[in-house]
């Protein structure tokens, strides 16, 4: 049996990236969790957690900023707010994931490889550059960078697709594209992209 | 300056620190500097407490050997400490109104953070009392009579005791309930936390001891129309509503209940939640206070359509009891003082759709579970599924809908302990597996955690977590038929799914739906959450803003058995010593007119609430009587000649109030 | 009755049905839907959870887009885009930090975001703005006996609702009904699809699938109704695999516009109702 | 005073029984709000006479501030109906002689209403700060310096204090 120690040391913590979070706007709630677990509960993905919705938010409200960069419920959330909906508190828990997960990007704390990371990144990339999403080709990039495997076992899906008349493989892209490219440019020379 | 009589103005300025409250935020040294430097003040000082008897003492010994005539404390609310003050300086030899006080607590350093304009503002009301004080004059206060007879509104278990002190202690009351019976939701449990006693077996004798007190007038099934008045004097109409039974003709034994064309009870029976059915004429419940059944007009088929057999009236025969003609009634009565204890209503689980209550039938609240283990329940006391079969396996879902920022936000401080008696209960009785959801166990008070203990050692399942829905749906064979609670289990880290045969949701208490109303008609203030506010949580947690009124129980705030009595106990205490110190000093607040330069207007008769101004047609000109003005300033701020003046609220003193605030910049 | 119409790249690609039956329906019942020129991507939740600030540079440029075609809400059938542009509406209304920024953007591209279109979904339009009584007005072939499970999917009434409860959501309910469908009991019907992780992490994605599925056949469905192009491609796609897994629930899941179209006589070509997976078998028998 | 460090100063006049409880309970439940506020506390926002409120912006006031029950809850039956009343009127006085009737505000609150006499005081205090200070002794002192010259050139018996004045508005 191997052992490791479990305790954490106050120099563990990163001092101030719990209140860095709460400033976010829609995590103002953070401060006021009771640690009802109503989060865990309610959230369809919970079971597949690392850590709960519930010990995220004890987490970066105790300062423990790598355990809570690094865990995966911040990657398993769907986005379906009903934990939001739900929290006694009223506390914006869907945007705190939302806050670790750009904190996480921009830190570079996720496993390589990790598919729900490359599909934000492929997807942003194909909006920024073309201004839409062609679904099968996001999916086929998906596929080919994060897990040729599942590619293969997709390939009834792409057939299906194609019975069906839904396939597209012309990249939708709009008049303009270059427009909005500089458009969303501007936010990133200043920095303010909302991200903490 | 000088005073009215000449002499010159020696005023005393007072600043307290009280302790870090003040002192923390002003700097009362500068302020003491500050305020020896203004006209009239001959003595300045600051000083840790000036409420405690040293503080006090220096007040008088300060007026004795400074000779003040004139003292200003600055420290807390008027509303708070003005009286000790004024009893400091009354003590010390002066008027107990050459005395002004300034709030530098409340309004400053509780509010403010920046020393400096927290001081500033401190030095300009201490600059607007001092300027003030100088206007005082010596006043004398009046004393009104207080009419002994005491009105208690609501027969729950509060009701009833404050009622009961108040007979014992030779008092007149009248103790009107909404219900055709008193008793409230006490009587509708089956055993009292934390010691397990039997409900009935403690309410049911002060219930009948109501009834038999010769000091009580009982009116049930009655409610409060109308409050007239003020303290010591106030006219009250009760709205009697028509029961279509004598009171006192019926004794209560039901025979026309048995002889009701209903055959079989047909109508949701409130006593029981709705978990049994009643007929039209019913007994409210076996213990019922009075022991007189009432008839539902909106279910009775004779008081409907008046074509009925009326098999009932055949049945009380040459009793007479039953009156279809009986009609509403409004009755005044005058009292001195009323107790308010009207009670709370249960949470509405409704309001939570995935908790299922209203979708699955063995989704319960306590109040439900309560009456189906209730040997005076729909079942005899055996816990029943819808089925008909005995449930295996329950669950408790605490704070179902307290604590939450969407339904309720305060916490109802009983659901712990009312869950954990059910759960003790149903263990003891039943064998069945209980399961306690809970997001902290408060259990405090009394005999609390031993409490908490006792279920543990039944062996009560406690599992730390927000219940986050109930559903049917299935997702193995075990969870097949069964109520199945989705939650996260916070203290093994790990979110689980509990099969369960019933569910009981933890309603929390809420302010009655009539509680502004109620409010409104008694002239009480409400909390933000619709509590009835009393007049200090801590100093007067019983009385109310309005002299004269008191409260006891729930109707202020969430509280259990004990509480409830003791504070229904302090309550009579309250208004026996109102009506044994004989009478109320009274603010010497009046308005009143100068004559001379009155120039009969009128404007001012129909402003007065109190017709306390009348009109002389020979002289022309308006008076008003001190003993009914209240001291409101109606009058005083709409006399267009400016004849009109306050005392303690003089034109003049509100002057020098406004330009003392404005003068320190 | 006049809307801006956001279609979202899903209407597009993998949701062409919910187009090809939304369209015909709402011009049935007189309901204008104007498409935005030269519309972009939402961004949808993944560009909101990691860039917020361009995801609201996105769904801004959307907004002034259907501003300079004067007034009038905006329509958006999907629950993502739904979702996803009233959030940028509400962060900009609420952060001036992130107004500044887009403001910067439009600039840009000389447009101007006034904030003051609505952004509804079409589920909301018809309850409230066509009303239930004009929708049993243009039903010709009343969908009789047809048990239907209405699933709203997360993102429709989540976080903020302004037309239905957030967890018991009964619009759909009501418009079908107005159908002459029988609605079965549903509690599962805001519980969420997996939205993109089927496709991630489809261990975790599909499971979420299968239960909705089950569920939906437990309680007696003999058709899922959805509003949201992905909740009915994760619904619909995964048949076979999820028979693999943890065996066949086969139930079909179309759109509520196609119950519609059907209901008001359409045919079933013209309203995609051809291009499910798992064929809608008791509907194409109806028309 | 200068310009630059200038803070608004508003004085309130606040009913006992519900706003100058409700200030209590602010201070009670520790709220902070501006401390340019001062408190003045009547039996009923019906003694607030029209002629406090000039005479607070007379003597230097940039606002004022009446507090009130609410309708319906006045602890003597329908004192703050008049308050509310006369509080029109002297909106429009107070228009007619050029000052913004932003400048004086009326509010009921409860006395359970602490958070409100936050919100109220620092929206006040905020607006007031835009419209800056109204400096009336300023004005008024420049108004007399100008009708007590013209007063002599023309012969005429020395002119009494405006703020005296302002008291003939409310009673003529």
């Amino acid at each position: 049996m191997k052992l490791t120690q479990k305790i954490k040391y106050d120099a563990d913590r990163t001092v101030g990236f719990g209140e860095s979070v709460a400033r976010l706007p829609g995590c103002e709630g953070l401060p006021s969790c009771i640690q009802c677990g109503t989060c865990s509960g309610t959230c369809p993905m919970s079971i597949y957690m690392d850590l709960s919705p519930r010990q995220v938010i004890g987490l970066v409200r105790a300062d423990f900023k790598k355990e809570a960069l690094s865990c995966n419920t911040i990657w398993l959330c769907s986005s379906c707010y009903a934990c939001t909906v739900q929290c006694p508190r009223e506390i914006g828990i869907t945007e705190i994931m939302y806050a670790l997960k750009q904190r996480a990007i921009r830190e570079h704390t996720f496993p390589a490889g990790f598919p729900i990371a490359i599909l934000a990144r492929e997807f942003t990339r194909m909006v920024t550059r073309k201004g839409r999403i062609t679904e099968t080709l996001l999916v086929m990039k998906l596929f080919l960078r994060a897990n040729w495997r599942a590619a293969l076992a997709s390939w009834w899906l792409g057939l299906g697709l194609i019975r069906t008349g839904r396939f597209v493989l012309r990249q939708e892209q709009i008049q303009g594209h270059r427009e909005l490219a500089t458009m969303l440019a501007q936010t990133k020379e200043t920095g303010e992209g909302g991200a903490p | 300056m000088k005073v009215k009589d000449d002499q010159p103005l020696r005023i005393g300025f007072y600043v307290c620190h009280c302790g870090h409250n003040i002192a923390g935020v002003v700097d009362c040294a500068a302020v003491a500097q500050y305020a020896a430097t203004l006209e009239g003040v001959v003595l300045s000082r600051d000083y840790k407490y000036m409420c405690s008897s040293p503080g006090q003492e220096l007040i008088r010994e300060d007026i004795r050997d400074h000779n003040l005539n004139r003292v200003v404390v600055a420290s807390c609310s008027p509303l708070l400490h003005e009286h000790t003050f004024r009893t400091a300086v009354a003590a010390g030899g002066l008027n107990p109104f050459l005395f002004q006080m300034v709030n530098i607590r409340e309004h400053d350093a509780w509010v403010h953070t920046d020393k400096a304009a927290a001081t500033d503002k401190a030095k300009a009301l201490a600059a607007a009392a001092i300027r003030r004080v100088a206007r005082h004059r010596p006043l004398e206060t009046t004393r009104a009579p207080i009419h002994p007879d005491v009105l208690v509104v609501g027969g729950g278990i509060s009701g009833i005791h404050a009622a009961l002190t108040l007979a014992n202690a030779g008092k007149k009351v009248y103790l009107v309930e909404r219900d055709p019976s008193i008793g409230g939701h006490m009587a509708q449990f089956d055993k009292t936390f934390p010691t397990l006693d039997c409900a009935a077996c403690i309410l049911t004798p002060k219930m009948s001891a109501v009834r038999a007190h010769k000091n009580i007038v009982l009116w049930t099934y009655s409610e409060v129309a109308k409050v007239e008045g003020y303290v010591g004097n106030y006219t009250v109409t009760v709205r009697r509503k028509a029961r279509y039974v004598q009171e006192e003709l019926c004794v209560g034994c039901q025979e026309c209940v048995e002889a009701c064309v209903f055959k079989e009870p047909k109508f949701p029976d409130r006593f029981n939640v709705g978990l049994s059915r009643r007929k039209p004429i019913y007994m409210p419940f076996p213990q019922a206070v009075p022991q007189a059944v009432v008839i539902d007009p909106e279910r009775c088929i004779e008081l409907k359509t008046g074509k009925c057999k009326k098999t009932c009236l055949e049945a009380c025969a040459d009793r007479h009891a039953i009156d279809f003609q009986q009609k509403e009634e409004l009755v005044q009565i005058h009292v001195g003082s009323m107790i308010v204890a009207t009670g709370y209503e249960l949470f509405d689980p409704r309001r939570l759709p995935h908790y299922g209550y209203g979708r699955y039938p063995d989704v319960l609240t306590t109040l439900e579970c309560e009456r189906l283990i209730s040997s005076s329940g729909p079942t005899g006391g055996e816990l029943r599924l819808h089925s008909g079969q005995a449930p295996t396996a329950v669950g408790f879902v605490l704070c179902a809908g307290s604590r939450d920022y969407k339904t309720n936000r305060w916490c109802s401080r009983t659901c712990c302990m009312h869950s954990m008696k059910l759960a003790q209960i149903i263990r003891e009785r039943t064998g069945a597996e209980v399961t306690l959801f809970y997001i902290d166990i408060r259990a405090p008070g009394k005999g609390g955690e031993e409490f908490y203990d006792r279920a543990l050692a039944q062996g009560v399942k406690f599992v730390r977590g927000r219940v986050a829905e109930v559903s049917d749906c299935p997702l193995s064979p075990a969870e097949q038929g069964k109520l199945i609670v989705r939650v996260e289990d916070t203290l093994a880290g790990m979110v689980r799914r509990i099969p369960l045969d019933m569910v009981v949701l933890a309603v929390g208490m809420e302010p009655q739906a009539n509680a502004q109303e109620v409010r409104r008609i008694m002239n009480m203030s409400c909390s933000a959450e619709g509590w009835f506010l009393e007049k200090h949580p801590k100093m007067a947690p019983v009385s109310t803003f309005t002299d004269g009124v008191f409260i006891a129980g729930c109707c202020q705030g969430p509280k259990d058995i004990p509480d409830s009595i003791a504070q229904a106990g302090a309550a009579a205490a309250e208004a026996l010593a109102l009506i044994d110190a004989g009478g109320i000093d009274q603010e010497p607040n009046t308005a009143y007119i100068s004559e001379e330069d009155c120039s009969g207007c009128k404007s001012c008769v129909d402003l007065c609430p109190y017709k306390a101004i009348a009109f002389d047609p020979v002289k022309e000109k308006a008076s008003i009587n001190a003993a009914l003005c209240k001291g409101c300033g109606v009058c005083v701020a709409a006399c267009p000649s400016g004849s009109i003046g306050q005392n303690l609220f003089e034109d003049q003193e509100v002057f020098e109030e406004i330009e003392g605030v404005l003068a320190h910049a | 009755m006049k809307y801006h119409y956001f279609p979202g790249c899903s209407l597009k690609g993998l949701g062409r049905a919910y187009e090809e039956s939304l369209l015909p329906v709402m011009e049935r019942l007189g309901v204008e839907l104007h498409e935005i020129e030269d519309w972009n991507c939402c961004g949808a939740t993944v560009y909101m959870a990691t860039d917020q600030g361009n995801a609201c540079v996105l769904g801004a440029r959307n907004m002034a887009l259907a501003e300079k075609n004067g007034a009038g809400d905006i329509v958006a059938p999907c629950n993502a885009c739904y979702l996803t542009l009233n959030k940028a509406k509400h962060c900009l209304a609420e952060s001036s930090a992130i107004r500044r920024n887009v403001e910067r953007a439009m600039a840009e591209a000389h447009l101007t975001y006034s904030g003051n279109l609505a952004v509804r979904h079409p589920l909301d339009v018809l309850v409230h703005d066509v009303g239930l009584e004009a929708i049993r007005r243009e039903v010709v072939r009343p969908l009789t006996k047809l048990k239907v499970a209405p699933y709203y999917g997360c993102q429709a009434v989540r976080p903020q609702c302004t037309f239905d409860d957030q967890w018991n959501p009964t619009s759909m309910d009501q418009v079908l009904t107005a159908l002459g469908a029988t609605v079965v009991d549903y509690p599962l019907k805001t519980r969420c699809c997996g939205g993109s992780l089927t496709g991630t992490v489809p261990e975790a994605g599909l499971r979420l699938t299968y239960i909705l599925l089950q569920e939906a056949l437990r309680r007696g469905a003999e058709v899922i109704a959805t509003i949201c192009p992905l909740c009915q491609f994760n619904l619909d796609g995964y048949h076979d695999q999820i028979a693999r897994r943890w065996g066949a629930v086969r139930i079909p899941v179309v759109y509520l516009t196609q119950l519609m179209g059907v209901a008001f006589g359409m045919a079933p070509d013209a309203l995609g109702l051809k291009r499910n997976f798992l064929p809608a078998e008791p509907l194409l028998a109806m028309s | 005073m200068p310009e630059n460090n200038w803070q608004p100063r508003i004085v309130a006049f606040f009913c006992s029984w519900c706003t100058y409880t409700a200030a209590d309970l602010a201070g009670v439940s520790r709220l902070k709000y501006a401390p340019n506020i001062r408190i003045i506390r009547l039996m009923c926002s019906g003694r607030v006479d029209p002629q406090f409120v000039l005479e607070a912006l007379a003597r230097g006031a940039d606002g004022v501030l009446i507090g009130g029950c609410h309708p319906g809850d006045c602890h003597y039956a329908e004192g703050n109906f008049k308050t509310l009343r006369r509080y029109q009127m002297l909106r429009r006085v107070l228009g007619a002689m050029g000052i913004s009737e932003e400048r004086i505000r009326l509010e009921w609150i409860s006395a359970s209403e602490g958070e409100r006499v936050r919100m109220v005081i620092n929206d006040l205090v905020e607006r007031i700060r835009i419209l800056g200070p109204l400096d009336l002794p300023g004005r008024l002192a420049a108004c007399d310096a100008e009708l007590g010259a013209s007063a002599q050139a023309l012969r005429l018996p020395q002119y009494r204090q405006p703020a005296a004045d302002l008291r003939e508005v409310i009673h003529g």
